[in-house]
């Protein structure tokens, strides 16, 4: 992106970044093993693995955000030795977090150029960062504008800042850890041809994702982790996604999407008639029948979220509700809560989980109700609690004691689901159900849905990844601009088909 | 006949039973004054430190006042305030608390108690009763008429072998008394009095006396002249036997010497010291302020 | 074997870490203990460590409170003021005859007074809440209003409590003891352990943590995040009732300048223990000895005949400050 | 086209609503004042008006500081005794004599105020960032440190400043006027105007910010924030040293009491003017005004005569909690 900006790569000979016996250890708890990897200038090199198999951990270690326990890294060669990752970033290695690390009262711009402003003098200058910064966001395929508080843009606005951000220092390797987990396909896009533009001009490429499609698309070479220890490492070439994710979970991943029956005609449990979140979503009409999944569908800013937040009481909203015919109204999500209707963030470390506490007492957080014996919360039920939810929802977690925060981020998810599914609500929505989730791990959570249909509730599912959509859903609904703009059930139900609703625009248009 | 007058009486806030005090009698006066003088208007502000009653006095001014009756909370930083009223042409009437420059560059009249007398009376009391006692002192809060009360004292108890065995701030405070009080009986084995200067510390000082049961505390010598403390003192209490009156209403004698100086076509000026009586049994009686809150 | 050769020591490690954090004040205290040993032999005497610790009952009690608002992420600077208003009017209850038998009054009094706690706390809870107004702000005014209130209806003098009949069936309330143990002391530890019970073993306690780790989370997960602050507040309230009627009996008047800066001292109390400003962790035990070391220091001061008592404030102050960096230290360390 | 309807109110709303919040203090500003005129028609005599403003500087100048400290996520409780501490060396300075010529003397004094203004601000910040004690605790201590100094230095008396010529002479820098403007008002604005240059302008300005917004963010993006942190409680040393300098012409005195409490009324007026205290944002001209409405609130108590000079405390905390009130729903409705 910023060619004159970019250290030239030395010598061909070595890879620009190399990892050598690197093993990394939290208390206890090895994380990684003797890990030996190497990064070549011009090449995208794909990191996979399960939730928690260390990819992130690798990279904070690759990248100065964290000290290994053991090993070397090298550059060029040349032994080096990150005092931190600003450190790091001098010598052009730099990270873009799997978390979105923004300040969230500072605008678009003022986040993009943070630590490095441009100056006129003594003031800085805010027209020519301002329309940097556009344009950065506008070559990754994203429309935000520059002045906007990042503490207003959705999540999939912030990690569109955060790469933009990342970009724009002077680089030689760019770790992206799931750059595109909040991302929607047009957003995926405009990213993946990002980095065969910096490959093109020389640059390393770290890359991990769950979307193995998108790895086979991108990635010159896959390198598969395994409970920390490096698996394999192979060309992309000789590699189909199912070999992938044959190498990941250590078996076979025959079918990502369960079976369904095709549901009978059911009664309605819940009926949204001409409702609006003011800002956000206007006049959506919609029904939900017992033991359906209904997706949704939309592009980032679509406003799904905002609608079920409207919906659940979590914003102002207007219009109807009925609940299995009687109109209801809520005004916060205890209220819908006790009627039933369990709403899953897709922000799972902003409003999901608390990151400063442990695993029981988040996991119970939302049912406690059901753990009160006497006046006192039984710890002893919410031990089983836990163990019973760690195997059901098969948590990866070295020690039940570890602080939410401490968990990979996929197992964070498993965690999130967990703690709502302890309310046994007959209504769930999931936001993003597998934002960031491995794939063994999908199948289990997509399972886990068809389960919570087959047990006669009702299941919502908001995503950006239309082929699970398509996978899970009975139907679809498509948003656009805040108000829904079409259904898809059947045969209908493809990317096409979706796409089109979702842009507006032909396909082959799109983009 | 009725002339027009305007007299902005600045007081600091009641924020113990003596300032109580100050305002009551001012407040008092006020009525009483407007009612004798039809043509006369009183305007009472306090304020709780001296910054903001620079800005009150500043107030007074804007609203047009003859004449400004002040007893500064504290009197240095209040000088300037006090001059820009004084330069104006106004009658201004100091009480109490006097800067370090006080002459008629700053005020007309000055109405005073005596704080160095406070504090000598209090002395001179112990030095004669028990010319050998070993002291405690808790003193108020450190601005300059605390000061002046402990060298009062000081010169009070000159030349005897009264002992002082140690001085702690109460912040005028009851519960602060109580509690430097408490520690001065776990620190010392032998106190016979104790000065504490003002009544409202006294109420702590003898509770904590009656805590500890200690007997060997003789008396209690406090100051200012609250009724709960003449009563004592009339009702012959052993630890209260004395107190040295230091009268809130002199605030409502400054108030009554100002208006009539446009009144009465007297001129008044000068300083006008106020002693502190100490009150005794015999005493005790025309001292005695029963709906007085202080 | 190489793996659980490292495992012993980390375990050990994170064990005591979370102990040491805990265990800080405890450690400050036994060393302000010594430090006092030295500085005048009569502190360590048992009579002077019951009056300390019988005196610090009110900030200690408030304190109490104060980590229940502080760990759900609000901060009540009006206790100071509250308890000057709650106890006045408690006083002026009792002054008023309303009741013939002093028994009775004093019963209705007490009972009067955790009412009016409690409603103060009430409102404190609701301007922050429902009003959406920083706490800091929000309870900075209602300290001008308590405050105000109380000027008046002292009329800026005192409020004494009349009838001697009521004061002396009062008066053991504070001076009591039981088996040698000053009553206050024991009030101390039941409200401690009445706090601890609540915040750490209920689930409105849980919430409280909850609420003020992450307020979306809390909301998200369907917890009434305001109703939650408002019994905070509340609670914080009742403790300013509790401290006040162990205050009355003391000295048995309140005036104007009842409770000034007691917020302060609380919320020190409450640091000094151990428990965030930022919210989200409350320690209770480490509240109530932070209140000692609070009035040990004060103690101590007096005691010794090294300082100036012009310097007290000041010596405070650094003592304050190097209690909190021996804390840090003491954790980091570990 | 769908799109574009969608888009345009969401604009439309969000510029309002950054407007509205930037505005609300003024709002606030522009109905006491109407009302002041209401109470008392000598209220908006330009005399009356200049007076309160000029009064308001000390504050207004603090409180410019305080949002520095603020933005960046901090607190500092220690000005009022800051401004007491540095007057009273500064005044004990101008007595000593070491200088001849009261001019000299003048300009050296100014210099070593704020010389001390900034290093108590550097002691503050050190003390919060390398000694990672949280603000409350830390600027609590070492208000108590200043304040002890302070007193030590008076004796407990007052320090006065003596030499009647350099009195003459610093006499102007609080009464004296340009073009019929006292000089502190003039003070107040090129205070306001330098700091809103540096906040919103300079690089560092948007670190502070940053470091208020998210600590861990900055940190990552290379901003040290330590040191950020460290130089806005110097920037508050320095704005206290400047309050001292207005401030010393005024009284021409000091004592241990002076200073008392500004630090909660310096505080109040950054939060009435619309910085929250979690940090992350600073409305310096906001700030200012809020200086205004304090001061105000009291100069219309003091001129009306309706209110029991026992309740000015209770009516002042209800009207900067109505203030706030009105400002949330302001904004809220927007
Ligand atoms: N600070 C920490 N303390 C203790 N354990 C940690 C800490 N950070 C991470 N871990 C553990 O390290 C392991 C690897 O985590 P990591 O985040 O690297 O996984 P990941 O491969 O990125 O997974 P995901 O795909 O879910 O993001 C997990 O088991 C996690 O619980
Ligand atoms: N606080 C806010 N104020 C104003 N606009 C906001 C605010 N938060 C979000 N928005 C805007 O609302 C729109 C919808 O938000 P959002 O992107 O979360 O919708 P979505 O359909 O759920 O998308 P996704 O879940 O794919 O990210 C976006 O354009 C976003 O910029
Ligand atoms: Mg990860
Ligand atoms: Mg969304």
């Amino acid at each position: 992106m910023n060619p004159d900006a970019t250290p030239a790569s030395v010598s061909s000979g070595s890879p620009v970044l190399q990892a050598i016996g690197l093993s990394k250890s939290f208390g206890p708890v090895e994380v990684l093993k003797d890990i030996a990897l190497g990064v070549n200038a011009g090449e995208v090199h794909a990191i996979i693995g399960e939730n928690g198999a260390g990819k992130s951990t690798l990279m904070k270690v690759l990248s100065g955000h964290l000290q290994p326990t053991r090993g070397e890294l090298r550059i060029d060669g040349e032994p080096v030795h990150f005092s931190g990752p600003v450190d790091a970033e001098r010598r052009g290695i730099v990270l873009v977090h799997q978390e979105i690390l923004l300040a969230p009262d500072l605008t678009v711009a003022q986040n993009i150029y943070l630590g490095r402003e441009l100056r006129k003098g003594l003031v800085v200058d805010d027209r020519a960062m301002n329309e940097g910064a556009r344009q950065a966001v506008r070559d990754l395929g994203g429309d935000i504008a520059p002045d906007v508080v990042v503490g207003r843009l959705s999540i999939a606005q912030r990690q569109l800042v955060q790469i933009a951000r990342v970009l724009l220092v002077p680089h030689r390797v760019v770790i992206f850890d799931e750059p595109t987990a909040s991302l929607t396909p047009v957003e995926t896009d405009a990213l993946l041809k990002v980095i065969a533009d910096i490959r093109a001009k020389g640059t390393g490429v770290l890359y991990i994702s769950h979307r193995l499609q998108e790895v086979k698309e991108i990635a010159d070479k896959v390198t598969v982790l395994r409970d920390g220890k490096l698996v394999a490492t192979r060309p992309a070439s000789e590699l189909e996604p199912v070999d992938m994710a044959r190498l990941m979970v250590g078996r076979d991943v025959a079918k990502l999407y369960p079976d369904r029956e095709a549901v009978a005609a059911r009664e309605t449990v819940l009926e949204v008639d001409d409702f609006s979140v003011p800002g956000y979503a206007q006049h959506a009409s919609f029904q939900l029948k017992k033991g359906e999944i209904l997706g949704f569908a939309g592009l980032v800013g679509a406003g799904r979220t905002e609608l079920m937040e409207g919906i659940v009481g979590l914003r102002p909203g207007r219009g109807a509700l009925r609940l299995a015919g009687k109109p209801v109204h809520f005004s916060d999500v205890h209220a819908s809560l006790k009627a039933g209707i369990a709403y899953i963030s897709e922000d799972r470390k902003g409003k999901g989980l608390l990151l400063a506490k442990d695993l029981r007492e988040n996991l119970t957080l939302a049912s406690l109700g059901k753990f009160v014996r006497g006046l006192q919360v039984d710890r002893a039920r919410e031990r089983a609690a836990l163990d019973q939810a760690i195997s059901e929802f098969d948590i990866r977690t070295g020690r039940k004691d570890l602080l939410a925060g401490q968990l990979s981020g996929g197992n964070q998810q498993k965690l999130l689901l967990a703690k709502m599914m302890m309310l046994d609500p007959g209504i769930v929505i999931i936001d993003e159900p597998t934002r960031g989730i491995d794939i063994g791990t999908k199948e289990q959570i997509y399972k886990f849905i068809a389960k919570l249909a087959q047990e006669g509730r009702s299941t919502i599912v908001v995503s950006s990844e239309m082929p699970e959509l398509i996978g899970i859903c009975d139907r679809i609904i498509v948003m656009r601009g805040g108000r829904i703009v079409g259904e898809v059930a059947g045969e209908h139900m493809t990317e096409d088909e979706i796409v089109v609703l979702a842009t507006g625009v032909k396909t082959g248009e799109a983009a | 006949q009725d002339k027009k007058v305007t007299i902005g009486v600045s007081i600091p806030a009641a924020d113990h039973g003596w300032t109580a005090g100050v305002v009551y009698h001012a407040e008092r006066v006020a009525k009483l004054l407007m009612a004798e003088h039809p043509g006369l208007n009183v305007i009472v502000k306090t304020s709780p430190d001296a910054a903001s009653q620079a800005n009150a006095v500043q107030d007074l001014a804007t609203q047009g006042i003859d004449a400004l009756v002040i007893l500064p909370s504290d009197p240095d930083p209040l000088v300037n305030a006090i001059k820009e009223v004084k330069g104006k042409g106004k009658f201004v009437a100091l009480v109490d608390r006097a800067p370090s420059t006080n002459d008629d560059s700053v005020r007309d009249i000055y109405i005073a108690g005596n704080n160095p007398a406070l504090g000598e009376v209090a002395g001179k009391y112990i030095k004669e009763n028990t010319p050998d006692a070993q002291v405690v002192v808790i003193r108020g809060l450190p601005i300059p008429i605390d000061q002046q009360r402990q060298d009062g004292f000081d010169k009070g108890i000159e030349g005897s072998n009264v002992k002082i065995l140690d001085r702690q701030f109460g912040n005028w405070n009851r519960d602060d008394a109580f509690k430097v009080m408490q520690d001065y009986l776990t620190k010392y084995p032998k106190i016979d009095v104790v000065w504490c200067q003002d009544d409202d510390m006294a109420v702590g000082v003898l509770q904590a006396i009656e805590q500890a049961k200690r007997t060997d505390i003789q008396y209690v010598v406090a100051g200012a002249g609250s009724k709960d403390m003449v009563k004592k003192v009339m009702d012959g209490d052993k630890l209260i036997p004395v107190d040295v009156l230091y009268p809130p209403a002199m605030i409502g004698t400054a108030m009554q010497l100002t208006a009539s100086n446009f009144y009465d076509q007297v001129p008044v000026s000068g300083t006008y010291i106020l002693d502190a009586t100490l009150v005794t049994k015999e005493n005790a009686e025309s001292f005695y302020f029963p709906d007085s809150p202080f | 074997m190489a793996d659980t050769a490292a495992a012993s020591p980390k375990v050990r490690r994170s064990w005591k870490d979370v102990d040491l954090r805990a265990v800080a004040p405890f450690v400050a205290l036994a060393l302000l203990l010594i430090l006092g040993a030295f500085a005048n032999p009569n502190f360590i005497s048992i009579d002077n460590l019951l009056n300390v610790i019988t005196r610090s009952a009110f900030i200690a009690i408030i304190a109490v409170g104060a980590t229940f608002v502080i760990s759900a992420g609000g901060l009540d600077l009006s206790v100071g003021s509250m308890v000057a208003f709650v106890a006045s009017l408690t006083i002026m209850f009792m002054n008023s005859g309303a009741l013939a038998d002093p028994m009775m009054t004093l019963v209705a009094a007490m009972v009067l007074a955790l009412a009016i706690g409690a409603a103060c706390g009430l409102a404190n809870g609701l301007i922050t809440t429902v009003g959406r107004i920083e706490p800091f702000i929000a309870t900075l005014g209602t300290m001008g209003i308590y405050r105000g209130l109380t000027t008046w209806l002292s009329q800026g003098g005192a409020i004494t409590l009349r009838s001697p009949d009521v004061q002396s069936l009062y008066r053991p309330v504070y001076f009591g003891e039981i088996f040698g143990v000053p009553f206050p002391i024991i009030a101390i530890f039941i409200t401690g352990a009445l706090a601890a019970f609540v915040l750490y073993r209920t689930r409105y306690g849980r919430h409280v943590l909850a609420v003020g780790s992450n307020e979306d989370v809390a909301r998200y997960s369907g917890i009434p995040v305001n109703r939650v602050r408002t019994i905070t507040y509340v609670i914080q309230g009742l403790c300013v009732a509790v401290a006040c009627l162990l205050y009355i009996p003391r000295l048995g008047s309140t005036s104007a300048t009842t409770g000034l800066m007691w917020e302060l001292q609380a919320i020190t109390a409450v640091v000094v223990g151990g428990t965030a400003l930022r919210g989200g962790v409350g320690r209770i035990w480490g509240t109530i000895c932070g209140a000692f070391i609070l009035e040990i220091v004060g103690n101590i001061m007096l005691l010794s005949n090294f300082v100036s008592e012009y310097l007290i404030g000041a010596i405070q102050g650094a003592i304050i400050i190097i209690a909190m960096l021996v804390q840090r230290s003491l954790v980091r360390k570990s």
